[in-house]
């Protein structure tokens, strides 16, 4: 293998307002690597790829592509270098073809007299396709794929992208797998693996597990700066983890000695709830307890949650609130009725990052922090730098625009949302951990067991199968719209994983 | 090793509430229509229908050519601002343009005001000025980043402006035979202007489905920003949009005068309702990326078919233009019933 | 670098078009004197007052993200419908008036809202169905008002070379600057305009604030109708309907973002008096009529490219 | 940021206030330019014309009449045409802000908009002590002889003579047998109602001439051209004549017919004496009958100059009897082939002799 870097960082430095995103980062990508980089949400993973791929400039330190150093003026410019994304968000378009998607930017070859040559156009993307996927067809409107697909087909359309110059590209993969299923996941890695024949490849996940089965070599980041480079073969996800976090936090993740057991008092019970993604739920969850529901993508676990909340109407079945009956007419409704919901797509339906950390926080709830139906500057301020101390949310002020913090920092915001709430009795919160670091992940995890402990009601739907288990007092299982199993998890009698993926697959 | 469970639900930015695609079948249906403008059609099906009971004239040949006639006009200006509409832009500037475009064209071509006679050349004139101005308001909106909604306001007063100057004592009359044939002569039945009009909208599809500049359109109203990321010039091809339909309503300015035979600083009057007013009505979504001159054109029938029937009908005047905006409101609300959901954001 | 934070801060603020004000204010005060004197900026004050009025409700419904086409049309509306009954019916009527325009704002937020048909189509059909009526209910003609003038007569007296007029209309901001401040209201218009789903996910009643916005905005344009017509002393069908377009570019200049969620009511009031303003100065200044649209539109895109605020990055609508 | 917004909020609202108070600053007496009798000197005398706008041969004689008046007295310099753009606040703001400027010496010949400004105007000429003539629409109910000696005279033309004498000229050249349409201007206007009321005047006289269908084309070519057409395929051969309430909507008629191929066979007729309808009406083929001679500069010429008058105390309007302070101007023969060649450029001001202030009065508006 020859070993001259394909591309390199040196000495690089980055800052944003109020944050040093890179501090002397030195990096290299050597040809026909699959390189791996992980770090915690806010470590500067994503800084640096957005650098790599020509999104933002360096403040200090230097780029350089075989050899040669560059200040790339954009992804197209970093495209025409060999140098190619694929983004964390989907950046596929549904109005246009799947060959277009492949090919957006690219379409030059496949134009005649500036007009499109379909024929060929499809030709060339269904090469890069057929790559990823056999069964992946170019012609096809975008609208109709699933999500997984079009994970596949973003790979295809960053292989195209690269392939643009006449050098072997350099492919930037963020977080692929986030939105992918497990036997996807295989796929995905067996196009990986096709890939380094051809290219090298930059893979970024905050999921060790996946960083070493597929990569080559791994740096690790933590503040803005890479604290470790290694090899897979020689170290273990307990090392790695140490690396990322700075210290060991392996034992007590889950906080699991604080699961207190739930009290007799039903809080939140749902009696053959049926919607248009699910059919007959029933379920009851107890004061203080943690039930968590599990189910792959198409489950309708995401639904029941949302027509809990008011946010998807049913069509049969009842809910009953503390014993009272309850039918959510709007998420505003159920809201007033101490219902709080943390929904998975943050920036989309969590918060509105345009608003400062103070708005957000007391958009729910303003009486809280208001006199009577007015709004309360000084006491304001003083509840909401409460709990941005007790949450330990990092932010320079309380009126610092979401958008400028991490992502765990933007999620324990919206929970304190509804935390303000004295009168929160359930709390609905749909993969509250998705994307967080293990930091913010751990300390979600304990604000969850105290939120219980206090007689919340939870209903779970957690990222991962672990998470799920160890969470949650109890674990529902559902597939097709349907619940399938009921498992009861106490701390020293948790359930089977293999039993609970039996029962949703 | 922690096993991963559920795929995270990606949401679809456009109608975000919906998951999975059990739900997603009526929303299909509706996306169907996307290709083909089926509810417009519907609509003007209604109106024929309609009409054949209330004065069967409607239907005859005559009328026909005369709606074809008269939806000329708008035709051309629907097209231009189809691309401008489906890269998220508005221009709200046709009716200035329009002015000031068919002032300088009645100039140019053989008249009683100036001793100017630059022939069929003028017609490339009057284009040139609608892209001019287009172009300053393509530059403004995409250098300036300031909402097109208000640059075509500015631009709209300034080709008032300019057509003002441009105006002596009295109206110039165009003496051109030719210039005028553009509008008289007929071939297969048809006014010339129809024909001209079939041509533009024949171009228009095929800037649509053949050219960058086209499906870059539907790439930049689908998401500017992943049309940055991909390294489409995006200020380019949306002040191009602009200087499209600043073309457009030059040649629209052309064949009013055509037809009309005087350059009219009011030549547009209420144009551009009837033209903003069809486009909507024919599907394409003011957000951007969703629908296409096809769906232009039918909308822009629509209209004018609902002002010619209203006409045959013998509505009075006093109502007609509340019988309008209540089958605009009808339309739009008939075409996106169905798409109606909890938690949807329309704006 | 150093001081643009600093004035990135006080843009965002909406300093912008209170220095666009200022220096047209100086602009044509320069060129003529005798503009600076009291009576014309008192007159100016008076001018703007239906403008401002239009351009305050016109703010309310951009700031949710929406637009509303029909106020104008719906101030002749009320225009017609007031001078009508006012002799028959004396100063009460103006409440019914004022109340029915409410309505019929009521009206247009609730089927934009049941329907979910973009705002702009809704508002451009009624803006026809307003105008239609208009026509109805002034059987084509303008109305002048005899009996029951004395009732509002009076908005446009002067009290001490104070316009009555303009000073209501400072109430009107003042009482929406104090609804937005002192209640979280505010916080939850700019929501909405910002990222409604996730305002809807925080248990707002996004639906209803919308309505109530569009409820506002009939209201103002209720009381633009009173002015009007106490200004006037007659209405005509389509009296108001000239004065949509400078509303909204009001609303612009002021620095309100038309995609909503950035914006407000000071900005409003000089944003309107910015375009009351160019609506006469340039008589003023004694500019060639001809020559006026084209400076007209200039200005106003030179003053909305210094007001606009560009933090929502892409969105150009 | 929050307390940024706060304090650029509040000092948006203080300079409002501000503004506002300071106009308490007293009230300047602008009446120094007047002599002891409370008129005006010549010289300290300015002009004004306002109308819609000068994209529009009417509006385009009225400024040569008007401007020719100003000639006369030698003051061009002080003459100022001021276009609403078809927009009443905006005119109404303009000559608020003019009378603010120039005070009491004003002289305004003012075509409102619309009727519904003309009592705004009113009153804020006759509080700055302006002099005003206004043309064409007032309201019901209000008029010169009843308001205010600044409020000098209304002038208007009379529709109703014009809309008879044109329609007849139409029946007769139809041979007094047939069908006609007719296009009616906007119906928010006291000009379109008389001439159309002339019409059916003229449709009692002819038994043998009936009218199809009538429809508004608001005064619009293009419209005027669009509603032709429809009408030729709604009813076909039946149509032989045209009546349009303006020569705008006659031309486009023409337009209309000329497509239909029936250029000649449908006769037309209409009023106001564009330059384009009185050449249509001398080539025989057009089919095109008769207009009315324009009026637009006697109006502007005239108006200024009684205007004119009473601010300089040439005439007192409170002692002037009502048929000077509200008539019609003094109706014309109407313009057919017969006298289309001789009839004089609407611009052409010469004839208008300003010395006579009454010379063109008809029959006052009652």
């Amino acid at each position: 293998m020859n070993d001259a870097p394909v591309m390199e960082v040196r000495q690089a430095t980055k800052s944003f307002p109020g944050v040093r995103a890179l501090n002397d980062v030195s990096i290299e990508i050597r040809p026909h690597e699959v390189l791996g980089l992980i770090g915690e949400n806010g470590a500067g993973k994503s800084t640096l790829l957005k650098i790599l791929c020509g999104l933002q400039r360096l403040d200090s330190g230097s780029l350089l592509l075989r050899g040669s150093e560059v200040a790339f003026q954009g992804v197209a410019d970093a495209n025409r270098g060999g140098v190619a994304m694929v983004f964390q968000e989907q950046s596929l378009l549904e109005n246009i073809t799947v060959a277009e998607n492949v090919l957006l930017g690219n379409e030059h070859p496949s134009l005649r007299f500036g007009l499109y040559r379909w024929r060929d156009m499809n030709r060339r993307a269904q090469k890069y396709l057929d790559l990823v996927s056999g069964s992946l067809r170019a012609a096809t409107p975008t609208s109709r794929l699933s999500f997984a697909k079009r994970q596949m087909v973003e790979v295809a359309k960053a292989l195209a992208s690269g392939s643009r110059g006449h050098n072997e590209p350099v492919v930037l993969l963020d977080e692929p797998t986030s939105v992918l299923e497990h036997s996807e996941i295989e796929t995905l890695f067996c196009v990986i693996r096709e890939l380094r024949t051809r290219a090298s490849v930059v893979f970024v996940s905050h999921r060790m597990e996946e960083v070493l089965e597929i990569c080559d070599r791994v740096y690790v980041m933590r503040d803005g700066g890479v604290v470790g480079e290694c090899r897979p073969s020689e170290v273990t996800t307990d090392q790695l983890f140490s690396m990322m976090v700075g210290q060991d936090l392996s034992a007590g993740y889950y906080d699991e000695s604080h699961q207190r057991p739930a009290r007799p008092q039903p809080r939140l019970e749902l009696r053959n709830l049926t919607g248009e993604n699910f059919h007959d739920v029933s379920f009851t969850i107890a004061r203080g307890e943690v039930v968590s529901l599990m189910g792959v993508q198409d489950s309708g676990r995401e639904d029941v949650a949302r027509a809990v909340f008011g946010a998807v109407p049913t069509k049969s079945g009842s809910i009953t609130l503390d014993g009272r009956r309850f039918v959510p007419r709007s998420p505003a409704h159920a809201v007033r009725a101490g219902i709080g919901y943390v929904p998975s797509e943050r920036k989309v339906d969590g918060s509105v990052i345009a608003m400062d950390v103070c708005e957000n926080l007391t958009l729910a709830h303003p009486r809280r922090v208001g006199r009577g139906p007015f709004t309360d500057p000084g006491r304001e301020r003083r509840t909401v730098q409460r709990w941005i101390d007790e949450l330990r949310v990092r932010t320079p002020s309380p009126y610092t625009p979401l958008r400028s913090l991490s992502g765990g920092n933007q999620q324990k915001v919206v929970l304190a949302k509804w935390l303000l709430d004295p009168d929160l009795r359930v709390l609905l919160l749909d993969t509250p951990t998705r994307g967080l670091d293990v930091g913010a992940k751990a300390d979600v995890y304990a604000l969850i067991r105290r939120l219980a402990a206090q007689g919340l009601a939870v209903l779970l739907l957690a990222d991962t199968l672990d998470e799920g288990i160890a969470m949650s007092h109890r674990v529902l299982t559902m597939k097709d719209g349907r619940l399938t199993a009921e498992f009861s998890s106490d701390v020293d009698a948790r359930p089977q994983r293999a039993d609970v993926l039996e029962r949703m697959v | 090793m922690n096993v991963r469970l559920e795929p995270a639900r990606a949401h679809d930015r456009r109608t975000p509430g919906r998951t999975g695609h059990a739900v997603s079948r009526p929303v299909r249906s509706v996306l169907g229509s996307h290709t083909v403008p089926t509810p417009a059609l519907s609509v003007l099906a209604l109106i024929c229908l309609v009409m054949l009971f209330v004065n069967p004239a409607f239907l005859s040949p005559g009328n026909a050519g005369a709606v074809a006639e008269q939806s000329a006009v708008p035709a051309v200006l629907a097209v231009g601002l189809t691309f401008v509409i489906l890269m998220g832009g508005i221009d709200l500037s046709l009716e200035g343009i329009m002015a000031a475009a068919s002032m300088s064209t009645a100039l140019l071509v053989a008249n009683d005001h100036s001793g100017m006679n630059l022939g069929l050349w003028a017609i490339a004139v009057g284009c040139a000025v609608g892209a001019v101005l287009g172009l300053v308001a393509g530059t403004t909106v995409a250098l300036l980043r300031v909402p097109s909604f208000i640059v075509t306001i500015g631009t709209w007063q300034i080709g008032l402006g300019i057509a003002q100057l441009l105006f002596g004592e009295t109206p110039p009359r165009v003496t051109d035979e030719s210039f005028r044939g553009l509008a008289d002569s007929k071939a297969a039945g048809l006014p010339g202007i129809v024909w001209i009009a079939l041509l533009v909208v024949a171009l228009g599809l095929v800037l649509q489905h053949y050219t960058r500049f086209g499906r870059y359109a539907y790439v930049i109203g689908g998401s500017e920003e992943t049309a940055l990321l991909s390294g489409v010039p995006v200020r380019r091809y949306r002040a191009a949009s602009f200087v499209l339909a600043g073309a457009t309503a030059g040649l629209a300015a052309v064949m009013a005068t055509a037809r009309s035979g005087v350059g009219n600083v009011g030549i547009a009057t209420g144009l551009l309702f009837t033209t903003i007013a069809g486009v909507v009505i024919g599907g394409t979504f003011l957000t951007g990326g969703r629908g296409g001159v096809l769906h232009s054109l039918v909308g822009v029938i629509v209209m004018v078919a609902i002002g010619n029937a209203m006409v045959l009908a013998g509505i009075s005047s006093y109502v007609q233009q509340a019988v309008q905006g209540v089958i605009v409101v009808a339309a739009a609300s008939i075409t996106l019933w169905r798409a109606r959901e909890r938690m949807r954001v329309i704006k | 670098m150093a001081a643009t934070p600093r004035l990135r801060r006080l843009h965002e603020a909406g300093a912008a078009p209170l220095f666009v004000l200022v220096a047209l204010v100086v602009a044509v005060g320069a060129y003529d004197p005798s503009f600076l004197q009291p009576p014309s900026l008192a007159s100016l004050l008076e001018q703007a007052a239906p403008l401002t009025l239009l351009a305050l409700g016109q703010a309310m419904v951009v700031l949710t993200g929406r637009i509303d086409l029909a106020n104008a049309a719906l101030a002749s509306l009320a225009g017609v419908t007031l001078a009508h009954g006012l002799g028959t019916w004396g100063p009460a009527w103006i409440l019914v008036v004022v109340v029915g325009a409410t309505l019929c704002g009521l009206l247009v937020g609730v089927i934009h809202i049941t329907t979910q048909v973009p705002s702009f189509i809704i508002t451009l059909g009624f803006l026809g169905i307003f105008a239609g009526m208009s026509l109805s209910v002034s059987r084509a003609d303008s109305i002048l008002v005899v009996r029951g003038y004395g009732s509002i007569e009076w908005i446009f007296y002067r009290i001490f070379g104070v316009p009555l007029s303009y000073a209501a209309v400072l109430l009107v901001a003042l009482a929406l600057t104090a609804c937005m401040g002192a209640f979280p209201l505010g916080r939850r218009i700019r929501a909405i305009g910002l990222n409604e789903r996730a305002a809807a996910c925080s248990g707002i009643r996004t639906g209803w604030i919308v309505i109530a916005m569009f409820a506002t905005s009939g209201a103002l344009a209720g009381l633009a109708a009173v002015l009007q017509v106490a200004q006037l002393q007659s209405a005509g069908a389509t009296t108001s309907d000239a004065l949509l377009l400078p509303a909204i570019a009001a609303v612009i200049v002021g620095g309100t973002a038309i995609s909503g969620g950035v914006g407000g009511v000071g900005r409003t009031l000089c944003g309107a008096l910015v375009i009351a303003l160019l609506r006469v100065g340039l008589d003023l200044v004694g500019i060639d009529a001809a020559f006026q649209p084209i400076l007209y539109g200039g200005i106003v895109i030179l003053a909305i490219a210094a007001t606009a605020d560009r933090r929502r990055g892409t969105s150009v609508a | 940021m929050y307390h940024t917004r706060l304090a650029v909020t509040g000092v948006s609202v203080t300079v409002a206030t501000l503004a506002a108070s300071l106009t308490a600053c007293g009230a300047v007496d602008k009446g120094t330019a007047a002599s002891d009798s409370g008129h005006c000197k010549p010289s300290a005398v300015t002009l004004v014309q306002s109308g819609r706008g000068l994209e529009n041969e009417y509006y385009v004689a009225v400024n040569a009449g008007a401007r020719a008046f100003a000639k006369s007295l030698g003051v061009q310099g002080k003459y100022q045409w001021i276009a609403s753009g078809g927009d009443s606040s905006k005119q109404l703001s303009q000559i608020q802000s003019i009378l603010a400027k120039g005070g009491k010496c004003v002289v305004l010949n003012v075509d409102p908009n619309e009727s519904s400004v003309l009592p705004a105007i009113v009153k804020a000429v006759d509080k700055s002590g302006a002099w005003l003539v206004t043309q064409w629409n007032r309201p019901n109910g209000m008029a010169p002889e009843h308001e205010s000696a600044h409020w000098a005279a209304h002038m208007s033309v009379d529709g109703v003579p014009q809309g008879y004498a044109t329609a007849k000229a139409l029946f007769k050249a139809m041979g007094g047998k047939g069908a006609i349409v007719a296009l009616q201007g906007i119906l928010d206007n006291a000009p379109a109602q008389e001439r159309f009321q002339g019409l059916k005047k003229a449709l009692k006289e002819y038994p043998g001439i009936t009218l199809l269908a009538d429809q508004t084309a608001g005064w619009d070519r293009t419209k005027g051209q669009n509603v032709t057409q429809t009408y030729l395929t709604k009813y076909g051969r039946k149509i032989t004549g045209i009546w349009a309430a303006n020569d705008s909507m006659g031309l486009g008629a023409l337009e209309a017919v000329k497509n239909a191929g029936r250029k000649g066979q449908v006769k037309i007729a209409s009023i106001d004496g564009l330059a384009e309808a009185i050449d249509q009406i001398q080539d025989p083929s057009s089919g095109y009958v008769a207009t009315t001679p324009s009026t637009g500069a006697a109006q502007g010429g005239l108006g200024m100059a009684i205007a004119y008058a009473a601010a300089t105390g040439h005439i007192n309007p409170d002692k002037e009897p009502q048929d000077h302070r509200s008539f019609y101007l003094k109706p014309m023969p109407i313009i057919t082939r017969a006298n289309a060649s001789a009839v004089p450029s609407p611009t052409d001001a010469t004839k208008l002799d300003f010395k006579d202030l009454w010379s063109q009065n008809g029959r006052p508006i009652k």
